[in-house]
């Protein structure tokens, strides 16, 4: 099992849990976070002083995938997130040992 | 506002009443918070993003307003009539009487005096003008402000800010002028409107419905929920509401007298039974009763007691307010229904509220100050009336709708083919504070960090930087 | 309330002054502001969880007391005085003198005209009849609101709003009657209360401690800090009910006077000398000022000094808000102590708050207007009265009390023992916002989504939701 | 101040006018809730983890001026002239003419009669001196509050307290006493300040700068943005500013008449100019109007026009607001250009905009009262008045600014010496509430836990936990 | 070392918290998270209208585990947070390169 | 790859944030959570009661690491983030599968 985790911009939130729910994926679990890259933040102006603001709000989406393809997961993920500007996030899958279904007990496959 | 109140062109110099003088000061203070009170009622019911926009699209209209009722409003709505009771114009009236240098230049007729009063008469006596012209000046604030709960989330702050001068224009300085001033319905039709169910609850609700059609939904709309991002900050806005409306209404009986004692007493109780009406049919129809839902039945409540608040008794206001907090209840429903993206229901609360407690005025009218001078058909249809008020009243109703709904439908759709009006669906998407006003409405996080780049006329901002910007900043 | 303030059965008409007028109906609406001022206080102190329920269990007593006083609250509180002083009844105020269609029907006697006043006569001439029934309806929606304080979190929303129908009609009304109208502290006794220390904070504070009895304490009191979710909201609470109290204190004189201007000055100096009272304690106690302890000492002076603000010179007021800031500081920790859980401090401040002032009346006493008619006995202890201004002080504090906590006592078993007053323990973990009325306070966060089911009347929710509904959503 | 609006030692008693006094008793309310106003103003401003104390330092003047003004300060703002003009003190004012048993102690004159009036003549007659005391208090106590915003973020809670008792003694009431009661300001040099330009925002923006100089700035000033946490607060606290400010301005006519009515026009018509006026700078420097600056821009208006109030037209009013609302937004920029560190623009909004209502009125001047009586001084450079009352407001400006800022600096060095007034830089990172306060202002948060170790009085807190609660918690 | 992480109701957390503290665990992490799995959310109605809110707020708990064995940890987390009702959560363990303690620099084992 | 997770104090995120930047990290994610370690919390007094609040506010930080060294990043935020007292904090590394940008698709090394 694997665990897909995504930082992507707040506004694909809701492309993302589509792309997800087509490949069959049952759960996701979904956090607000702030960050930069590349992109470096922004700048804001204020009181006419201009600041750069570097950590910038995103959503991070983190999926646990048993049978389905983690690369699927990857790539769905990263067609629906991407709007080709800077600051469209990263996406990286990490080994999973097991998972518990806390309600019912059923452990790894079952239970993702 | 009570048919007394006529201000003639000239008027007549009188000794002031500090008493009554003392409650309309405090009237117009009290009218004056419902534009911040209706600011946080409308921004606590939008999403996050947009909490700022909608505060500016209120605050907006205090600026714009102020402004130009004192160069030509006050003039407009409450001069000598013209053009058989369509507006009001007197030279002494531009400007606020300015004894200007300028005023010459003008060709502004003979200034008048500050001491001087509202001619002697009734119960209006000794109120000097220019407290009676900024008590006045409150009602035409709050008037475009209500409209722009309907169209929240989707509007560019330049062309909302200049939508509300030509509509206050064209619009509110005339029908201001028809039910309050020296026009044609408070003076040829003889409607009863005490404080502004037509002029102001009927108006604004008509010119929602209008920009509603002229700007189309929001993205995301009937599928996202749009629930309010802070209800506390809706019955805030309800509480201010209905403190400042004692204002509005026992306010514009321009005295501190009985009548004053009957307004405030039906604007009380109206608003209580509207408040228990809408708990109630969300309790039978939805399961809960809601807090959102308690703010609104007041609002309701407030807006259908406006029109009747000194026409009929204690517990005629009663039965006014628990139809109205019903009946709004359920007219919220509506948009769904009819597919107009209505986005706080001010077509639901103002305009449905506001005819029905013009219209209720048919039944229940009773009006004190007529009745002693024996004129009849001041008796609504439950008081042996007939249905001769109800006649008159419907005409006034119908009148204001239909002026309102089509000028402002014209207004809204120039204003969006010169594409000044609607923001784009990414400005939607992203959230109207960042996008138009370059702010967010909250910063709790403490991992909101960063650094100072320069001081305002300094370095551009960095090109590689600025597409991150349009999407998410400034 | 002035003891000159007293509404004969079929008061005589007099000319009104609009000056008083003024006054009265701008401080009907200050107290107006006091419910949602308290609702914020409220509010501010319990979990984000629970901060709508909060606000409703105050606007819903705006509701439900303004539509019972029309009906029959304001005959009962200030009608022609029945059954040796217990309870008033006038039927022309039955109904707020409606001249209804209905008026007939319910036998009630004849109309009386709005224009009416206040017999004329000491201070309080020229205010009309309604000016005054409003100024005193606002009294009587805020006395059970102070109540849902002590009780909060735990309470369904449905139940608390029988209760507080029955509390008004039962307790309200008759205490209300004995001390501001026909009955028998203000015209037999013949104690001091200018403003209400005992007919609305004693009694709201006897009522708060029967009803932490009889309902117990919340899942978690002593374990969780329960502490305030919004801390602003508190401080804007308290500065709503500092504002609106000025109407309450001095607006009870029933007149714009030199009276009024004490009042307001004691009032003012009282809640100073408080604010600093309660926060040296907690500099002394704990080793810091807290935020939440300026608002409730500001709270605690308002209460102290309500019922002697007319009865005692500036000083003589700064005495008491210092005496009653350090006292209520002191008190909050009584519930610790004896193990009842008074949520927000009722008891501790408002039961307290109430009877340091109403007792310190007869310490430092000086009452001006009945000096000037030569009443010896109007004199406090420190003034050379001796005790007799002290004994009926605390018979009348101790007569309202068991008056208040007993038959509160018995409404609130019989409700609960109905099944309609205490949450389960399940709502009371998700929190009541929820449960109760389907809502969250608060919606900052941008990863909330979801989609448009249906509208009301359609299908019905999927039965495999329904579970965490109950859970969770709703 | 109207100049007619004058305390002789012993007033002349007269009747009362209960309009005028019901005026001033809500013009007294108004004013009160303008300081909680500012403290929402100011507390939206900065950081969340500041927010409480930044309430706090507000809050205490209320506290600590009320106590204040009750034993002295009105007898030295308003008492018979001393020391040429430099201060006030008459016996019967101390205590506000206290009936005290301390009174003979402490030697104090003859004690007044409550319903005592201020002399007959001008507008001004028939309001008892002590709602003419409370009104003037409201003054006194946010004139210190003014200053906080300045040094926000940086100030021992129990530091700042201590200068605000000690500023507003030796600064705010022989100012007060200068500008609006026997001295020499208003009495020999015949400056003209309606409502508080020079006393109130010239001397609290003087204090500002003489503060941020001791105190200097905060730690990651320039580098860190230390926006607003909360801008629905800001708005929140600006309409407050805006609603309570016409009791400041038309209520220091100290009449409901045509000139407080004039009052009321300029001040509402200077603050649309000027947050019309803000906007459009920010407009076309930064690109965007932003709800700060039209908070801001209101402020700014309100700020410029307290002087000129009634001593200019509608139009002049709307001049003077355009002019100084665009100035100021340019002015709060200079502190990034001269490196101090004003933190909520104390000096750019209300030392700029005093100093430009002030001067303004030298050139716009048109004062109805003095030219009935034929003053020709009175008019300004633009009516005919020449460069006389020009330069009378300069003199008068400078006097208070110097004087204020002096002093200010003076107390300021010396407290910082003392250790008792900078915070530590650990405090300032960690915020001021949860060390200064022991609060933290929300807690919307689910997932803060935890239990009750003791009541107040038990064991102490174990030593292994106290390191992390002097870097994190209380 | 492993890293078990959680997801589960928010009123479950404080018996979550004294499940682990029985098995002797020394220091955990809270934060706020939303997320579905198969019960699809819940609804809720607004002015008449009946939504799906699809991502319910829950709660994350992280807990670094050396000496103890993280399956135990599961276990008692599974036990003290279960409902049996829908939306109980999910918890799973991934494996833990190195860890360090900050204040003391110490590692791995001795760090946890 | 790896994934470093450092949970700090939030007054030293700054810190944490410019070291990682020396090191020429080019990218970073940030998140509020709270917890306790062997600090147990802290304590407050409301309403003359005094608490135990067992959860304090702290930051997560989660960086990426490819190129560069994870222990030399690791080292590097523990520097930062030390204040010497109780409560600083605990800094962990795991492996990461695969990494993808979002805007590129560029994957692993090239990615982060
Ligand atoms: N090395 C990294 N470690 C952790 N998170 C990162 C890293 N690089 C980027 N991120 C996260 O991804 C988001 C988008 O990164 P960004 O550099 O803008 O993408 P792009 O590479 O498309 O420019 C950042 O805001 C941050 O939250
Ligand atoms: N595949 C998944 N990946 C990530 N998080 C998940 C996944 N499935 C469930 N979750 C998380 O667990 C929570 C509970 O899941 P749920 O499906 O309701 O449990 P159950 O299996 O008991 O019905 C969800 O709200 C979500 O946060
Ligand atoms: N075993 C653990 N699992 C997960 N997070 C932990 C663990 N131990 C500590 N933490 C996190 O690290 C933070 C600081 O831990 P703490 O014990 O105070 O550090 P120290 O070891 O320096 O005393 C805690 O608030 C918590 O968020």
């Amino acid at each position: 099992m694997k665990l897909v985790t995504a930082i992507i911009k707040p506004f694909k939130l809701e492309e993302v849990k589509i792309a997800l729910e087509n490949l069959g994926i049952q759960g996701l679990t979904v956090s607000e976070v702030s960050g930069f890259g590349r992109q470096r933040g922004h700048t804001e102006v204020y009181r006419g002083a201009e600041y750069t603001v570097d950590l910038v709000p995103k959503v991070k989406v983190e999926v646990l995938v048993g049978s389905v393809d983690a690369f699927k997961v990857v790539d769905a993920v990263v067609e629906a997130a991407r709007t080709g500007k800077i600051g469209d996030g990263k996406v990286w899958v990490t080994d999973v040992d097991s998972v518990v279904r806390v309600r019912t007990g059923e452990r790894d496959a079952d239970a993702v | 506002m009570h048919p007394a109140i006529l201000l003639a062109a000239d008027p007549v110099p009188a000794a002031v009443d500090t008493g009554n003088t003392a409650w309309i000061l405090a009237s117009a203070a009290l009218v004056l918070i419902m534009t911040p009170g209706l600011a946080f009622f409308y921004s606590g019911m939008v999403r996050a993003k947009n909490a700022l926009n909608m505060l500016m699209m209120n605050f907006i209209c205090l600026a714009v307003v102020g402004v130009l009722w004192a160069i030509y409003g006050f003039s407009w709505s409450f001069g000598a009539t013209r053009w058989s009771g369509l507006i009001g114009s007197s030279a002494n009236f531009y400007g606020l009487g300015n004894p200007d240098v300028l005023s010459s230049v003008w060709g502004f007729g003979p200034i008048y005096k500050i001491g001087e009063n509202l001619p002697t008469g009734g119960l209006t006596a000794g109120v000097p003008v220019l407290v009676f012209a900024m008590f006045q000046l409150m009602f035409a604030i709050i008037t475009p402000a209500l409209i722009s709960g309907a169209i929240a989330d989707r509007v560019k702050f330049w062309g909302w800010t200049i939508f509300v001068a030509i509509w206050v224009t064209i619009v509110y300085f005339p029908v201001a002028n028809w039910v309050f001033g020296t026009g044609w319905i408070l003076n040829k039709l003889k409607a009863e409107d005490f404080a502004g169910g037509t002029a102001v609850h009927i108006n604004a609700g008509a010119a929602a419905l209008a920009l509603v059609f002229v700007l189309g939904k929001r993205v995301g709309w009937r599928r996202d929920p749009m629930k309010p991002h802070n209800v506390p900050f809706v019955l805030l806005g309800a509480s201010l509401l209905w403190f400042g409306w004692y204002g509005f209404n026992a306010g514009s009986e321009g005295a501190a007298d009985g009548i004053a004692g009957l307004a405030f007493t039906t604007t009380t109780i109206a608003t209580c039974a509207a408040t228990l009406g809408w708990l109630v049919v969300e309790q039978l129809r939805d399961g809960k009763p809601t807090t959102v839902g308690a703010a609104s039945g007041a609002v309701a409540g407030l807006v259908a007691i406006t029109p009747a608040c000194a026409f009929v008794s204690p517990l005629g206001g009663l039965a006014i307010g628990l139809i109205a907090g019903m009946l709004c209840a359920l007219a919220v429903g509506l948009k769904f229904r009819f597919g107009f993206d209505d986005a706080l229901d001010v077509v639901g609360v103002h305009l449905v509220g506001g005819l029905t407690g013009t219209i209720l005025i048919g039944f229940f009218g009773f009006d004190h100050g007529a009745l002693a001078g024996g004129v009849e058909s001041k008796r609504g249809l439950f008081y042996g009336g007939g249905l001769k008020l109800l006649e008159v009243q419907v005409v006034a109703a119908l009148s204001v709708l239909v002026y309102s709904f089509v000028i402002t439908f014209v207004i809204g759709t120039a204003l969006k083919a010169l594409g000044i009006f609607r923001v784009s669906e990414e400005t939607e998407l992203t959230g109207l504070d960042e996008i138009e006003h370059a702010e967010s409405a909250y910063s709790f996080s403490s991992t909101l960090t960063g650094g100072l780049t320069h001081v305002s006329g300094g370095a551009p901002v960095p090109a590689e930087r600025t597409e991150e910007l349009s999407g998410k900043g400034v």
